[in-house]
């Protein structure tokens, strides 16, 4: 039985792969899947614990990640959209609006 | 969930991953993606996590990745090669993310010296009996609260992208 | 000295009164009218009230000096002045001999300078303030002599300080007499300042033996309790307290330059009163100062040390009244120096009997000045015996007294201090050979400005001759009863009555060569002055070529105002600026807008971290993530 | 009846909103009203205080936030009280004097009146965290009234005075703070009821640090010779009520502060400060009088007396003897009246040739005799000419510390010859000589308006100089108990817990 530490492990680097790709990448629709990838890896942890704990909750947890992460996506998409529509651009660099 | 199977999960895992950051063109990352989703569900389904298995393949796999496609092809992107022009953002990134996963495994693997054995599961683990059952007891509140959060979710989606 | 049963006796017998008070109170009374209604009821009902309220006084002062009970003194204690913790001090007034006849000088003189005034001031039109700040010096100058304790003393001391300045300065559109007034205020507040610093002293080592006052008689009872070393100090300090009020050699620079003020406030402040403080308050505190014999010293050697000196300064002043004042600075180096070598007595009578001659003198030069139409260089004068007779007698018999030629007041007074310096314990025969050669001196300078002003032939302008008049009645007169005083001055029995106080005086038996020479010294003197002005002018002008560096030395005062201003003023002034623009504005007001700043430029720094990428705000958010596990790892 | 007093003017100011913004002449009068009615209650205070009691009248204490041990605690005694009645007394004189202030003139009264509440509650509160809030109250209404209405470079000053004064309190807040925890720790129970808090035993260690905290803050506000350098900016951006308030009241705050939380709370660190205090103080007077002789501004010139003159008073109270702290205790008074006097003055001739500038200036007498003579007044309290109330004070404070060390009060002394000098060069600049300006001629002498001004202070100039005994046996007895607590050695080297004493009931309101 392959020990807790072993899916910790592969979620964590799952993790950081998804942080890198937020970091690296210019295009949003990019660094939004990177952030997909970052919850899964979450939802992998939570997954592997409940059955190491022998409890649902880990589950249940999950199920409403996914929740969650489907709202976000919606959302986020739209936002995209409407980026797009008016900047022409989706590349995270050029939007510095929020600069003071 | 034995080694042999973990390995053959968690290797085509990590490369996929590593391929949806890393390809330019945002359908390879996308298709990409999928493939991560659908090795996750047989991942839970080793865990005895059947129903979110299912749930995931339909979910994630199934309508996310499904509206990325849709808003890739909507925004025609083309392949974007190069990564953004800040070096000095990048090679910060590239250090964190190098200190992230050493902290993280050494973190994990510290840990596995404190080792217990898979508790007993009890009967009917992961199926849709025990998850439904919990769902509505213990999680009633989160469970109507998640319900209206996707309810503004869809209307706020469809107010942005109106024209 | 016999000074010990006398102390004893002088506190045997204090009857309290109440009518002192009027004696401060009247002038004070002239000031608020003068104030107050002085505009309005103009020059006439002026010229009326402030010399009658002097005169009041002056009669006060006469009915308590009839019933100065025998070797005792009269108080007046008013209200309870200041009171905190230890220190008790009352406003209270006291009449001894030694008070009485100062308060008698001061309003007599007083008087009489406030009549030669109405005359002086005819044609001022701002006479109601001039009046009023003379009431206001004679006020404070009683509060000064009738003062029962230091303190009160004190506040008499720097009230005709304040007069003073205020009298200087009168004609205050003419810069320079503001800033002499301001000059003499300050050089003044030194000496105060002084004074302070003994009076301290005074106060706590009194305070160590559980005595805690400040009045003369209590000080006087337990004078004991003071050591010998501490007694010298408070004496120095005392003194130099005196030598900024009666210009002593290293605070006289003021009085030179007080002239600048009307002539009758130089002949009441410069002259008879307020210069004689410094020797008041010596005598008052005879008791603490014969302690110390080394204070004494100091006061003797300071005291003929200014009388030579000025002396000097005064053979070639070409400015009446800048002779007068050096004449008056060295008048005082005689008194201190009798003071210095024990003989209280003496010294107060010369103070009393310069008082009258010196304030003639003055009053004299104004006059001159007056009818000169206020032309003060004697070089430009000459001739006036025969147009103003009455001036030229009144100031010939002052000078007379002033050379100390026998018979008249100076001669008593002046020759005493001499022999005293001579037999007391104390002098010493250097002394008074410098005293004596002083006195010849005096006799010479005094005679050359008689000379050259009032023989020979007018040297002034045209126009200037022709006006040349005898002063009106207001100020002839006072001039003709101040030569009586001069004259008379000299027989008043004052060594006996002040004998309570300073102990019983015993003539100084002391060698004929010693007596009768500085007599023959000062007539000396005049007969040279005689030859050189009055036969052949031409002598004093080679005179004058021959030695030129030596005249120009003494012309110009030895230097000693360019001296004081590079030494003391210039370094303070430039001081001050760079301690303002340095060190205020650039050190301390430095770090506090530094410490603004460097906030501001922190803040600048974190401002370009906040440059709207968000990636790089997610970079922080990982950088923050690595940072908590690693605190967990470590 | 000491409640009565703090919150009058507060309430007037409320009700001074209210008003219609045009009736400027109607809320002045309101204002003037209210300040005077203030005054005649505060005479209430003198008329029945017993001054042979040493500890506090007419004391009010009522539950504020029980749970912190926070009591709205107020009370007068002999020190306090003449500072009040000091306060008290200048408003109505500054309100009267502002009555040529056009712009906005309701909000001016209402900062004033505010300022006012604040400065009473400051004096008279016993509570350490009542103390606090009524200290921050007195900061706000001040900056705005140099902010509003100061001069061209207003905005700095004021940012400045807050800054400067803020940054202390705050150290004052923590060390307030630790007190009402070593009470707890030492009686059980949180408080900031000062006479509770004098009875502390305090570590040496920690002592020093407490009155270092408390010091600074205070030090700031004196303010000793440091950390002065706000007050010349405040004073000259202030408008001439701000700054005739600034130096009568506000100024004594900090040496207030000093006579009546720093010292007795913490005697031994007290003891220890002497020397540097002292140092301090003495540089201040004679680095105050120095800097002050070169300005060519007569607001700065001011200023800088100040600085020289609550050096003084600094000094007195540093000497730990009777004489020496009434007579710091009487020199804040008469410091009150004396500058504020001459603010006043600097005012009246501002308002008419709006300069500052000593050499725009020359030969008032001849223009403005009656102006001149009030002038040559004030300058003489000022430099302590003996017989005005200057004199008294000063007097007392170089005997006090000449006796707690001889060379303080020899330098001292020299303070007051320099004090005599620059106060002399500005008179004779400004009044005596050539009337050679051309403006300077058609100055108007004081207004009746003005003259009703100049007499309260004028005639408290003489009687303060004259008869100070009023004023001295009041505050005897309770400068005799400040110097008892001051005197007493409490420093224990542990804390160790005590059984709490029986904490006192004081008829609650």
């Amino acid at each position: 039985m392959a020990p807790i530490s072993y899916h910790l492990i592969l979620s964590g680097i799952l993790f950081t792969i998804g942080v890198m790709g937020v970091l690296l990448r210019r295009n949003t629709i990019i660094i939004f899947m990177a952030i997909e990838l970052m919850l899964n890896a979450v939802n992998l942890s939570f997954v592997a614990l409940a059955r190491h704990l022998g409890s649902m909750d880990g589950q249940l947890i999950v199920l409403f990640v996914m929740a969650v992460a489907a709202a976000e996506a919606a959302v986020g998409l739209a936002i995209i959209l409407m980026v797009f529509r008016n900047k022409e651009t989706i590349n995270a660099d050029e939007l510095k609006l929020m600069r003071w | 969930m034995d080694l042999l199977t973990f390995f053959m999960l968690a290797v085509p895992l990590v490369l996929f991953a590593a391929v949806v950051i890393l390809h330019p063109s945002p359908v390879y990352s996308a298709m990409s993606l999928v493939v991560v989703m659908s090795f996750l569900a047989l991942y839970f389904f080793f865990l005895d996590a059947h129903m979110l298995g299912w749930f995931q393949i339909i979910v994630y796999a199934g309508s996310i990745m499904v509206l990325f496609l849709f808003v890739i092809m909507l925004l025609n992107l083309q392949n974007d090669p190069q990564e953004h022009q800040q070096p000095s953002l990048r090679t910060a990134s590239r250090i964190g993310g190098a200190v992230l996963i050493a902290e993280l495994v050494f973190l994990f693997s510290r840990s596995s010296s404190s080792e217990k054995a898979a508790a007993e599961l009890p009967e009917g683990f992961g199926t849709v009996v025990a998850l439904s059952e919990k769902l509505f007891t213990d999680f009633l509140i989160p469970f109507e609260i998640t319900s209206i959060l996707l309810l503004i979710a869809a209307v706020g989606a469809v107010v942005l992208a109106k024209r | 000295m016999e000074h010990a049963h006398a102390t004893a006796q002088a506190l045997s017998l204090s009857l309290s009164v109440s009518y002192l008070r009027y004696i401060p109170l009247f002038p004070l009374l002239g000031v608020l009218f003068n104030i107050f209604l002085g505009h309005r009821l103009g020059r006439k009902a002026v010229n009326i009230v402030s010399p009658g309220m002097v005169f009041l006084s002056f009669l006060v002062s006469l009915h308590a000096f009839w019933n100065l009970p025998e070797g005792g003194r009269l108080v007046d204690t008013m209200w309870l002045w200041i009171s905190s913790g230890t220190l008790h001090v009352d406003f209270a007034l006291q009449v001894d001999q030694l008070s009485a006849m100062m308060i008698l000088v001061v309003t007599g003189v007083g008087f009489l300078i406030h009549v030669y005034s109405t005359g002086y001031m005819a044609h001022d039109h701002d006479v109601a303030r001039y009046f009023a700040y003379l009431n206001l010096f004679t006020a404070s100058m009683l509060l000064l002599v009738l003062g029962e304790n230091l303190l009160l003393l004190f506040v008499g001391w720097e009230g005709v300080g304040l007069c003073s300045y205020l009298l200087i300065g009168f004609w205050y559109t003419d810069d320079e007499k503001a800033s002499a007034g301001k000059k003499a205020f300050i050089v003044n507040r030194v000496g105060d300042a002084g004074f302070l610093l003994g009076l301290f002293l005074l106060f706590w080592t009194l305070g160590e033996s559980n005595v805690w006052t400040l009045s003369f008689s209590t000080i006087q009872q337990h004078i004991a309790a003071v050591p010998a070393e501490v007694a010298t100090v408070i004496c120095l300090l005392l003194f130099v307290g005196a030598a900024g009020k009666s210009a002593q050699i290293p605070l006289y620079v003021w009085l030179p330059d007080a002239m600048a003020g009307p002539t009758p406030v130089s002949a009441l402040i410069h002259a008879a009163t307020m210069v004689t403080a410094g020797i008041y308050m010596i005598a008052r505190l005879n008791f603490l100062y014969a302690l110390s014999p080394t204070a004494l010293s100091v006061v003797a050697t300071v005291g003929a040390a200014t009388a030579f000196f000025a002396a000097t300064i005064g053979l070639v002043q070409t400015d009446i009244k800048k002779v007068l004042a050096y004449s008056t600075v060295s008048q005082l180096g005689y008194m201190f120096l009798a003071l210095g070598v024990g003989a209280y007595t003496a010294g107060v009578f010369h103070l009393m009997t310069h008082a009258f001659f010196k304030a003639l003198l003055f009053l004299g030069a104004g006059s001159v000045i007056h009818g000169m139409s206020d032309e003060q260089d004697i070089t430009k004068m000459g001739g006036l015996k025969s147009k103003m007779p009455v001036t030229f007698w009144t100031f010939f018999i002052a000078c007379l007294a002033i050379a100390g030629v026998p018979g008249l007041s100076g001669f008593f007074s002046k020759d005493l201090i001499l022999e005293e310096a001579y037999a007391s314990p104390l002098g010493s025969p250097m002394l008074w050979l410098v005293g004596t050669i002083g006195a010849g001196m005096t006799a010479f300078y005094m005679f050359r400005l008689l000379f050259v002003t009032f023989f020979g032939e007018n040297r002034a302008s045209h126009e200037v001759q022709h006006h040349i008049h005898e002063s009106p009645a207001s100020m002839t007169v006072p001039l003709a009863i101040l030569a009586v005083l001069s004259i008379v001055g000299g027989y008043f029995p004052l060594l006996h009555f002040l004998s309570p106080l300073f102990g019983e005086h015993h003539e100084p038996h002391v060698a004929p060569l010693i007596k009768y020479l500085p007599t023959v010294v000062g007539l000396g003197g005049i007969a040279l002055a005689y030859v050189m002005y009055v036969l052949n002018p031409a002598i004093a002008d080679n005179m004058a070529r021959g030695l030129s560096a030596f005249h120009k030395l003494l012309f110009n005062k030895y230097y000693i105002d360019e001296i004081y201003d590079a030494v003391i003023v210039r370094p303070i002034v430039g001081m001050s600026n760079w301690l303002w623009k340095v060190w205020d504005a650039i050190v301390i007001d430095g770090t506090v807008n530094g410490a603004a700043h460097t906030m501001e430029a922190n803040g600048s720094l974190l401002r370009l971290w906040q440059n709207g990428n968000v990636q790089n705000y997610a970079l922080s958010f990982l950088i923050g993530a690595m940072a908590i596990l690693g605190y967990y790892l470590w | 009846m000491v409640s009565a007093v703090i919150f009058l003017p507060l309430l007037a100011a409320v009700l001074l909103l209210f008003m219609a913004k045009e009736e400027e002449e109607l809320a002045r009068r309101f204002a003037l009203g209210v300040a005077l009615v203030t005054f005649v209650i505060s005479l209430g205070l003198l008329v029945n205080f017993d001054s042979s009691k040493a500890d506090f009248q007419f004391v009010e204490r009522v539950p504020w936030i029980a749970d912190f041990g926070i009591h709205y605690y107020v009370g007068v005694d002999g020190i306090s009280l003449f500072l009040v009645l000091l306060t008290t007394f200048l408003v109505p004189i500054v309100l009267l004097a502002s009555w040529d202030v056009h712009s906005r003139v309701k909000e001016y009264l209402f900062f004033f009146l505010m300022l006012e509440t604040g400065m009473l509650g400051a004096l008279v509160a016993l509570d350490l965290f009542l103390f606090y809030v009524f200290w921050e109250v007195m900061l706000i209404p001040m900056y705005f009234l140099i902010g509003v209405w100061g001069g061209a470079r207003r905005i700095y000053a004021a940012i400045k005075f807050l800054l400067y004064t803020m940054v202390g309190s705050l150290l004052m807040l923590v060390a307030i703070l630790y007190l009402a925890y070593l009470h707890n720790a030492q009686y059980g129970a949180v408080t900031f009821d000062l006479l509770q808090l004098y009875n502390l035993k305090i570590p040496e260690q920690t002592q020093l640090w407490l009155f270092a905290a408390f010091a600074l803050s205070f030090a700031i506000k004196v303010p000793l010779f440091p950390f002065h350098t706000w007050l010349p900016d405040a004073h000259v951006e202030a408008p001439t009520g701000g700054s005739v308030i600034l130096a009568g009241v506000l100024l004594k705050m900090g040496t207030y502060g000093f006579l009546r939380f720093a010292l007795p709370l913490f005697p031994d660190a007290a003891h220890a400060a002497v020397p540097t205090i002292m140092a301090l103080s003495v540089i201040g007077i004679i680095y105050g009088a120095l800097v002050a002789m070169v300005q060519p501004d007569l607001k700065k010139l001011v200023a800088y007396s100040s600085v020289s003159h609550l050096g003084f008073v600094m000094l007195g109270m540093f000497a730990f003897n009777m004489q020496g702290i009434a007579g710091s205790v009487y020199q804040m008074l008469n410091h009150g009246i004396s500058t504020g006097a001459l603010f006043l003055l600097v005012g009246v001739v501002y308002e008419r040739r709006h300069t500052r500038l000593i050499s725009d200036y020359g030969g008032l007498w001849k223009q403005m005799p009656v102006y001149a003579s009030v002038f040559l007044v004030t300058m003489l309290s000022s430099i302590g000419l003996p017989g005005l109330n200057g004199f008294v004070g000063e007097f007392l404070i170089m005997l006090g510390a000449f006796k707690a060390n001889v060379w303080a009060g020899a330098f001292a002394v020299s303070g007051v010859v320099l004090g005599a000098v620059y106060m002399l060069w500005m008179y004779q600049r400004v009044i005596f000589g050539e009337l050679k300006h051309e403006e300077n001629k058609k100055l108007t002498d004081l207004s009746p308006r003005e003259i009703a001004i100049f007499t309260p202070l004028l005639a408290l100039m003489l009687l303060m100089g004259l008869y100070p005994q009023p004023f001295l046996t009041r505050m005897e007895k309770s400068i005799e108990a400040t110097l008892a607590r001051v005197e007493r050695k409490t420093a224990v080297v542990q804390v160790e817990p005590v059984e709490p004493p029986p904490v006192q009931v004081v008829a609650e309101r």
